[in-house]
């Protein structure tokens, strides 16, 4: 569903992003990883229209979409949570839900899914009515998560879920992703710790230094130093010093 | 033969250009007029003009620059707090600066310096000059001063009328002063308090200029404030006269009238040449003071025969009652402003000002009005 | 080597006493002690919205408690300003890092050392020091707004020890690195009180580091006290994994 | 082999570079248009150097605290009239200004001691306005000195008797030269830079990033902006006496809003980050003020006469000021000194960070 | 009695009018953290659109001559034309820079619209006869309220609860508001973010219409810097009474409207010269008790 090709992004003269190489299909459970500064972030600002890429194809179910302004390809079905909780600190709870699901006609399933939401996210429930900035940490990480459950998007891209929640929270909301593709959603995931995302990931990516250093399926990366070799590139790291 | 060079530091662009550009057209009418009739001392009269843009800084290089370029006499802007700059910079370099309407007594010997002049009478005579009228002339018996603190001349017209106001009818006649700014987007609580004295005043002197001397007048009218309204005259000239339709019973004293009815014939002359010079008359009536400016200097250079300043300074400042345009004119070693030069009163009936009659004020302010010193 | 500090001795002792917090009606903490001395690593844990940044910042004077109050070596100083208590040798981070963006590595530091009494110059070194001993020497120049994420973090945590405090509080300084980022971070905390000679009051919700350098760990729940204990006792504690760590986490720390 | 002198002669050039590299070409300028320059030009010139005093003062503080400040003209005022009642013109102080204490009415106080006192007077009245104002933060800091600005235009003003009201006082001594505003200038830029990297600096420069981390850093928001309010009050009074004695007038209303938004825009066009961004700032602005003045002056190409209409300036002038801030956010130095070459590790914070 | 009574009219009367100013002030600053000084030309231009741009001191009027209705529309939409149009040139383009920026930015906006204006009109005051009747004052019970003020008073009250149920309660108004705090994140949800902040300057900008006209009817007359004064005052009304507060700027301008009043009624006569520099002296203490303003949103509180 989503096909990337040579993608080059970056900021001014620095290039994040050195020809990018990915394929989403449909249903799958992609997971990104790579040390800090590798151009996760930046790759997924790239497919979401926050940044215009510098070069490649982007191909959304079949259509390209570089250089689509954010609010379109939302229209379209993609979704972003952001690195770093970009919730509205001065709205409440309840209007930050609200705007997640504002695009959507069928506001009969939409009222559903924010019952449901509120369900597996019982500390919105309780802190429903009061100012989204005044949360803290992890519980607002929970509701720019759940703000992207309610847009319904079919491609959904989460920078660093796990970011700043406590670990039973943790499995909460790797389980509410895992159920979300079980419904038909797919996912595309950045994250830190490959720890826990062998067993929910289709395939990883890993990339590094602005590009993928590493592609496999979770099986085929479940053992071995291949990952960790890749993922770490302590070499690298070194040269970068000399 | 060299000509004789006049240089002209004044506003065309900036909110002071539109005070300065119509005495200016004026003066340059004169210098043409002068030149067509062989020139002053023989020689023909070149002049050359540059832009303050309304700026201090600005006005003190230009004034440099012209008096830098070999100026026999400067002409200055409109206003005593733009033109001083350039004052001084012809003072430093002895030569004669002329303004072309400042109505402040320092632009003149106390203030810039004695080679300093104006063309304009004190704003102290304005107030003078309505109050006696209103007295004699009007039998108004009691009056509301209403003062626009904004600018320094109407600080000064107010303190002229209170003057002559007290001279001619005694402390208490004025019933109440009141204070307003210009910019001020209402005037509500002014006119409450008028309304609320005990006893309504024959007439309001509203010293003020335009936009918020146009803008207190429609809101004491629309107050149902309906006695004469006096004011200085600045307010002159029909151009903000839609701001209060249907006024009447308003009156100033004005230097000359634009519409044809003035009773000094001089004056409508002046009004006849301009029209053919420039297709039209002038916007403003301190126009003529431009004119006037030229001709008095002018006049002193031929009586002088030379442009070199002491000497001409001091056949003006001999000047007593010398009859120009604009009016007598007089200067002493220590006034270059005229303290009671004619004014001519006009009145505000359907739409238009029209001249009631000339009337020269009687009361003469001394020194420590003019500088309104322990006001 | 740190040298001794301007002000007048260390503290020993920081003590929160029935430290209640409401926000309207909603109750953050709700009378929790605490007790930190010098020398000593503790962690604080507990779920999302437990109370345990609002717990460092009633400790660093950034807020009021409603009620009890914070001793530092027996004086009450809940009264006292943020500044006034960083003063008192208090350091913390943030859980955003909040750098001074626009100035470089070295002044970041430095300006926590004037502010702990440091002339310009003797805060340069101090600066240099600190940076130094973790590995950031080479960015001392580099302005804060070019750093990497990880790198930002850890300017964080200088910057709180560059005030020579005798308490260093860390909101989760690790959250956001990566596994050998996490270990290199651990390295630099364990060994936090030995160098600095300062106690520090660790919040993580990464149970690896939590558990490797703390020797005693405080459970925040609801606003609560949960458990206090040694790393052992706490993984253990049924309530603190029915609560906060969940089956999953709790075992696989087990493997450490 | 170098002796041992050398490094620390590199080590003070380094340190001093970025007031060299600001201060070298303005005293080129000074003495390019010294010799080559119309009467004119030398003035613009003049112009420029007090207004590079007054915006580095502002600077000093509007650009280390990160507050804009609406109420530094009030202390140019202050200082301008100071030195105006002791130096101007003997003959009408004792009529239009006869509210003035007599040691003041009555004499003419020499002009060296006269600038210093009014200079002292700036400073002392920005130290008490900040020890009431600072208290504030951000836009309601800001909103103050605005509101500083506007009751001492309505007092001096209205305060007839020794002000003489709105009208300009005429007739100061007009000494200065563009020797003597350069050196004023340098000495402003001087103080300014010594200031910025003091400790004092760096306190208030982290105030301006995060007032949060800065009270957890144990600096005080409230003493550090009051130092830096106090010096630059001192600075833009050095200004103001500048300014009242090379145009001969003082009047109050040369000390109000179109004053303040210009220097202000000065600043901020150049880059209120950083000091070179103030003296940027100036330079730009009045150059292209000038040229502009004189093509609406008007100028000969190939004979033929040609100039822009009268009052054109302005809107060129509001229009590249918009240009530059939309094309460079932080201004045209975006927060930079003027610095040598950094050493090379920079390159590797790019591949690393 | 009934003097006490007409000093209060003549008071809630001008905060009305500051009111309303620091409504569109706030507004945008809300949306933008742009302190929008180029509102004080919005309002002098509005006021202008009424006589045919000429250099002639006594033009003929243009929107002035159209009915009531006409006129009304047709300086509002002038004003939202204008408004919107400074936001996509200059504004836009500043989104995200720091408050300094943009409020240089808009005083560049000003210094070139008042320049503008001078070059079209020249600087010389106008006048306009529009509205004569409701100028007029009307008799109620012994206290005399001109129709304008009346309408003042009315129409900002109106627009207040109007403006704020529309930020609290209207989709588009939440809208409004997420798009004011975190634009990227606005558009990553779907939102035509761009359009949602021009809807705020167009708002603002039919408020700063209302004005123009107001102020006309009221003093009759046009100058460069009409707009000027109206607008200091309602930035320091929005700022005493807590930014990002719709609420608290209207009260803000009540409180500097009827302090000006007072003060300008109270005062003995040698003092009153010097009457703003009261109510600026106000200013800076209501700032002191409450450096947030008066009301304080709890959103408007960050925490730590
Ligand atoms: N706004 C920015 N301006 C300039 N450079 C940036 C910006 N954002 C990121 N970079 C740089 O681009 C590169 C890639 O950054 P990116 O944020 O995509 O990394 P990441 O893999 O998401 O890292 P992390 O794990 O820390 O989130 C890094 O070198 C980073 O420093
Ligand atoms: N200023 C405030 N106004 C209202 N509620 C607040 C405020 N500050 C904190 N809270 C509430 O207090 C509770 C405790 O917040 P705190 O930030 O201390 O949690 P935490 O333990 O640090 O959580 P996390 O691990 O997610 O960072 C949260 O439920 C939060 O919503
Ligand atoms: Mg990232
Ligand atoms: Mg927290």
């Amino acid at each position: 569903m989503l096909e990337i090709r040579g993608l080059t992004a970056g900021y001014g003269r620095l290039a994040a992003l050195k020809s990018v190489d990915l394929e989403v299909r449909k249903g799958e459970v992609i997971f990104v990883v790579g040390p800090n500064g590798a151009g996760k972030s930046t790759l997924l600002k790239s497919i979401s229209g926050l940044m215009a890429p510098t070069g490649g194809t982007l191909v959304f179910n079949g259509e390209p979409i570089a250089g689509q302004s954010p609010e379109k390809l939302c229209r379209k079905g993609l979704a972003l949570v952001p690195e770093g909780r970009s919730i509205f600190r001065t709205l409440t709870v309840q209007e930050n839900l609200l705007l997640g699901g504002m695009i959507r006609k069928d506001k009969a399933e939409a009222a559903a899914d924010l019952e449901r939401v509120l369900e597996a996210f019982p500390i919105l429930k309780n802190r429903y009515r009061g100012v989204a900035g005044h949360l803290s940490g992890g519980e607002q990480q929970q509701l720019a998560i759940a703000r992207a459950i309610l847009q319904r998007p079919s491609l959904m891209m989460i920078d660093e879920p796990s970011l700043g929640l406590a670990p039973l929270v943790i499995d909460q909301v790797y389980e509410s992703l895992r159920q979300l593709n079980a419904s038909g959603l797919t996912l595309l995931v950045v994250e830190q710790s490959t720890a826990r995302i062998l067993d929910l990931a289709s395939r990883i990516y890993v990339l590094r230094n602005g590009h993928v250093a590493l592609e496999g399926s979770a099986s085929e990366l479940a053992d071995g130093h291949a990952l960790e070799e890749a993922y770490f590139g302590y070499g690298d790291r070194q040269t970068a010093h000399a | 033969e060299e000509p004789i060079k006049i240089g002209f530091a004044i506003a065309e662009s900036g909110w002071l250009s539109n005070y300065d550009s119509a005495p200016f057209k004026a003066a340059v009418m004169k210098i043409e007029e002068i030149n067509k009739a062989g020139g002053l001392l023989g020689r023909q009269i070149e002049y050359s003009v540059m832009d303050t843009k309304t700026d201090q800084a600005r006005a003190a290089t230009v004034g440099a620059q012209l008096v830098d370029g070999g100026v026999d006499m400067l002409v200055v802007s409109c206003d005593y707090d733009f033109g001083a700059p350039s004052a001084l910079a012809a003072k430093q370099a002895g030569k004669i600066a002329f303004s072309l309407c400042a109505a402040d007594p320092k632009m003149g010997v106390q203030g810039v310096g004695p080679l300093t002049f104006t063309a304009n009478s004190a704003a102290q005579s304005e107030g003078i000059a309505i109050a006696e009228y209103a007295q004699k002339k009007m039998n108004l018996k009691s009056v509301y001063v209403l003062e626009d603190l904004t600018i320094e001349y109407n600080k000064s017209a107010c303190a002229g009328f209170r003057a002559a106001w007290v001279a001619g009818g005694g402390e208490e006649t004025i019933l109440g002063n009141d204070t307003f700014k210009n910019d001020d987007p209402s005037i509500a609580s002014q006119i409450t308090r008028l309304k609320g004295l005990a006893k309504q005043p024959d007439a309001v002197f509203v010293c003020s200029f335009t936009p918020g001397g146009a803008s207190a007048v429609r809101q004491l009218r629309a107050a149902g404030i309906d006695q004469p309204i006096l004011a200085n005259t600045a307010m002159v000239d029909n151009y903000w006269l839609n701001a209060v339709p249907g006024l009447k019973d308003f009156y100033l004293p004005a230097f000359m009238s634009l519409y044809g009815d003035d009773p000094r014939p001089e004056m409508n002359k002046f009004l006849e040449s301009h029209k053919a010079r420039y297709g039209e008359p002038p916007v403003s009536s301190y126009s003529v003071l431009g004119y006037s400016l030229i001709e008095q200097w002018a006049y002193a250079v031929e009586q002088a025969k030379t442009t070199e300043s002491e000497a001409v300074v001091g056949v003006m400042n001999s000047f007593k009652d010398q009859p120009f345009t604009a009016g007598p004119t007089s200067f002493t070693d220590q006034l270059h402003i005229q303290v009671d030069r004619p004014w001519l009163i006009m009145k505000v009936e359907s739409g238009s000002f029209h001249a009631v009659e000339v009337y020269r004020n009687s009361f003469k302010p001394d020194m420590k009005l003019l500088f309104r010193v322990g006001q | 080597m740190s040298r001794p500090s301007k002000r007048s001795g260390s503290k020993e002792r920081l003590e929160a006493r029935g430290v209640a917090v409401a926000f309207g009606g909603i109750r953050a903490l709700n009378g929790v002690d605490l007790e930190l001395s010098r020398g000593e690593v503790l962690g604080l844990i507990g779920p999302n919205g437990a109370g345990k940044t609002t717990m460092v910042n009633v400790l660093s004077g950034f807020q009021r408690p409603t009620s009890g109050s914070i001793r530092l070596d027996g004086i009450d100083v809940s009264r006292l300003t943020a500044r006034k208590i960083a003063q008192a040798g208090i350091g913390r981070s943030f859980q955003a890092a909040r750098l001074f963006r626009t100035m470089t590595v070295e002044q970041n530091l430095s300006v926590a050392a004037i502010g702990g009494g440091l002339s310009r110059r003797e805060a340069r070194e101090r600066a240099l020091d600190i940076l130094d001993w973790m590995g950031l020497a080479g960015k001392a120049d580099h302005r804060c707004d070019s750093l990497s994420y990880g790198d930002e973090r850890r300017v964080g945590i200088a910057r709180a020890l560059a005030l020579q405090p005798s308490f260093a509080l860390l909101d989760e300084p690790a959250s956001g690195m990566n596994d050998a980022e996490c270990e290199a971070l651990m390295k630099v905390i364990a060994e936090l009180p030995a160098r600095f000679g300062c106690g520090v009051l660790l919040i993580e919700h990464n149970m690896k580091v939590i558990m490797g350098v703390c020797q005693r760990i405080h459970v925040l729940d609801g606003g609560q006290s949960l458990a206090e204990g040694s790393p052992q006792d706490i993984r253990m504690n049924p309530a603190v994994r029915r609560a906060y760590l969940g089956e999953k986490a709790a075992d696989s720390t087990l493997a450490i | 082999m170098k002796s041992k002198t050398m490094p620390s002669l590199a080590a003070i050039g380094r340190f001093w570079f970025p007031v060299l590299a600001l201060v070298v070409p303005l005293a080129l300028i000074v003495v390019v248009t010294g010799h080559f320059g119309g009467l004119s030009l030398q003035r613009t010139v003049i112009e420029m150097l007090i207004s590079i005093v007054i915006v580095v003062g502002l600077y000093v503080f509007v650009g280390n605290s990160g507050i804009i400040s609406f109420g530094h003209a009030t202390f140019m005022a202050i200082a301008a009239y100071a030195s105006a009642w002791q130096t101007c013109c003997e003959m009408l102080k004792p009529i239009t200004m006869s509210g003035l204490p007599h040691f003041l009415r009555d004499q003419s106080i020499p002009l060296l001691p006269s600038a210093i006192v009014s200079v002292l007077l700036a400073g002392a009245a920005a130290f008490l306005t900040g020890l009431v104002i600072m208290r504030l933060t951000g836009l309601a800091a800001s909103i103050s000195t605005l509101a500083v600005l506007f009751i001492l235009n309505v007092v001096y003003s209205n305060w007839d008797s020794v002000t003489m009201g709105s009208a300009s006082i005429v007739g100061l001594p007009t000494y200065v030269t563009a020797w003597l505003a350069l050196g004023c200038a340098v000495l402003a830029i001087v103080i300014a830079y010594l200031y910025q990297i003091s400790a004092f600096g760096l306190a208030i420069r982290a105030t301006r990033e995060d007032e949060v981390a800065a009270a957890a850093s144990g600096i005080s928001l409230y003493w550090s902006r009051l130092i830096a309010f106090t010096l630059s009050g001192f600075l833009v009074g050095l200004g103001g006496v500048l300014q009242a004695h090379y145009l001969g007038t003082v009047s109050i209303n040369n000390f109000f809003l179109s004053f303040t938004f210009l220097a202000l825009a000065m600043l901020i066009v150049g880059g209120m980050g950083s000091l070179a961004g103030a003296v940027v700032g100036v330079v730009v602005i009045t150059a292209m003020v000038d040229i502009f003045r004189r093509l609406e002056g008007g100028i000969s190409i190939g004979g033929q006469q040609w100039s822009l209409p009268a009052g054109t300036q302005e809107l060129i002038i509001a229009g590249f000021m918009l240009l530059i801030l939309v094309f460079r956010k932080d201004g045209i130095m975006a927060g930079r000194e003027i610095g040598l070459p950094q050493q090379p590790h920079r390159e590797k914070g790019l591949i690393n960070g | 009695m009934a003097n006490i009574v007409q000093v209060l009219v003549d008071a809630i009367a001008l905060g009305s009018l500051y009111a309303l100013v620091a409504l569109a002030i706030g507004l945008v600053f809300g949306v933008m953290r742009l302190v929008n000084f180029a509102q004080a030309d919005y309002i002098t231009i509005g006021a202008y659109a009424l006589v045919v741009p000429t250099a002639s001191v006594t033009p003929p009027l243009l929107l002035g001559a159209l009915p009531a209705a006409l006129m009304i529309g047709g300086v509002l939409f002038v004003v939202v034309v204008l408004a919107l149009l400074t936001e996509r040139v200059a504004f836009r383009p500043l989104r995200n820079s720091n408050p300094s920026t943009l409020l240089i930015s808009s005083f560049a906006v000003s210094y070139f619209l008042q320049n503008l204006v001078m070059l079209i009109h020249t600087g010389r005051p106008k006048s306009v006869g529009i509205g004569q009747s409701l100028a007029n004052a009307v008799e109620i019970g012994g206290v005399r309220v001109p129709g304008v003020q009346l309408l003042t008073m009315g129409v900002t009250a109106g627009l207040l609860v109007a403006l704020v149920l529309f930020l609290k309660k209207t989709p588009l108004g939440i809208q409004m508001r997420a798009a004011a705090e975190n634009f990227q994140m606005a558009r990553l949800l779907g939102m035509p973010a761009n359009r949602v902040i021009a809807l705020a300057f167009a708002i603002s900008g039919l408020l700063s219409g209302v004005v123009s006209l107001l102020l006309t009817i009221q003093t009759g007359t046009l100058d460069l810097r009409m707009g000027l004064m109206p607008v200091v005052y309602g930035f320091f009304a929005t700022v005493i009474g807590g930014m990002g507060s719709l609420p608290g700027a209207a009260l803000g301008g009540f409180l500097v409207g009827v302090a000006s009043v007072l003060l300008q009624t109270y005062l003995p006569a040698d003092l009153r010269p010097f009457r703003d520099a009261g109510v600026f002296t106000l200013v800076i203490l209501i700032l002191l008790v409450r450096p947030q303003g008066l009301i304080v949103t709890s959103a408007a509180k960050e925490r730590v």
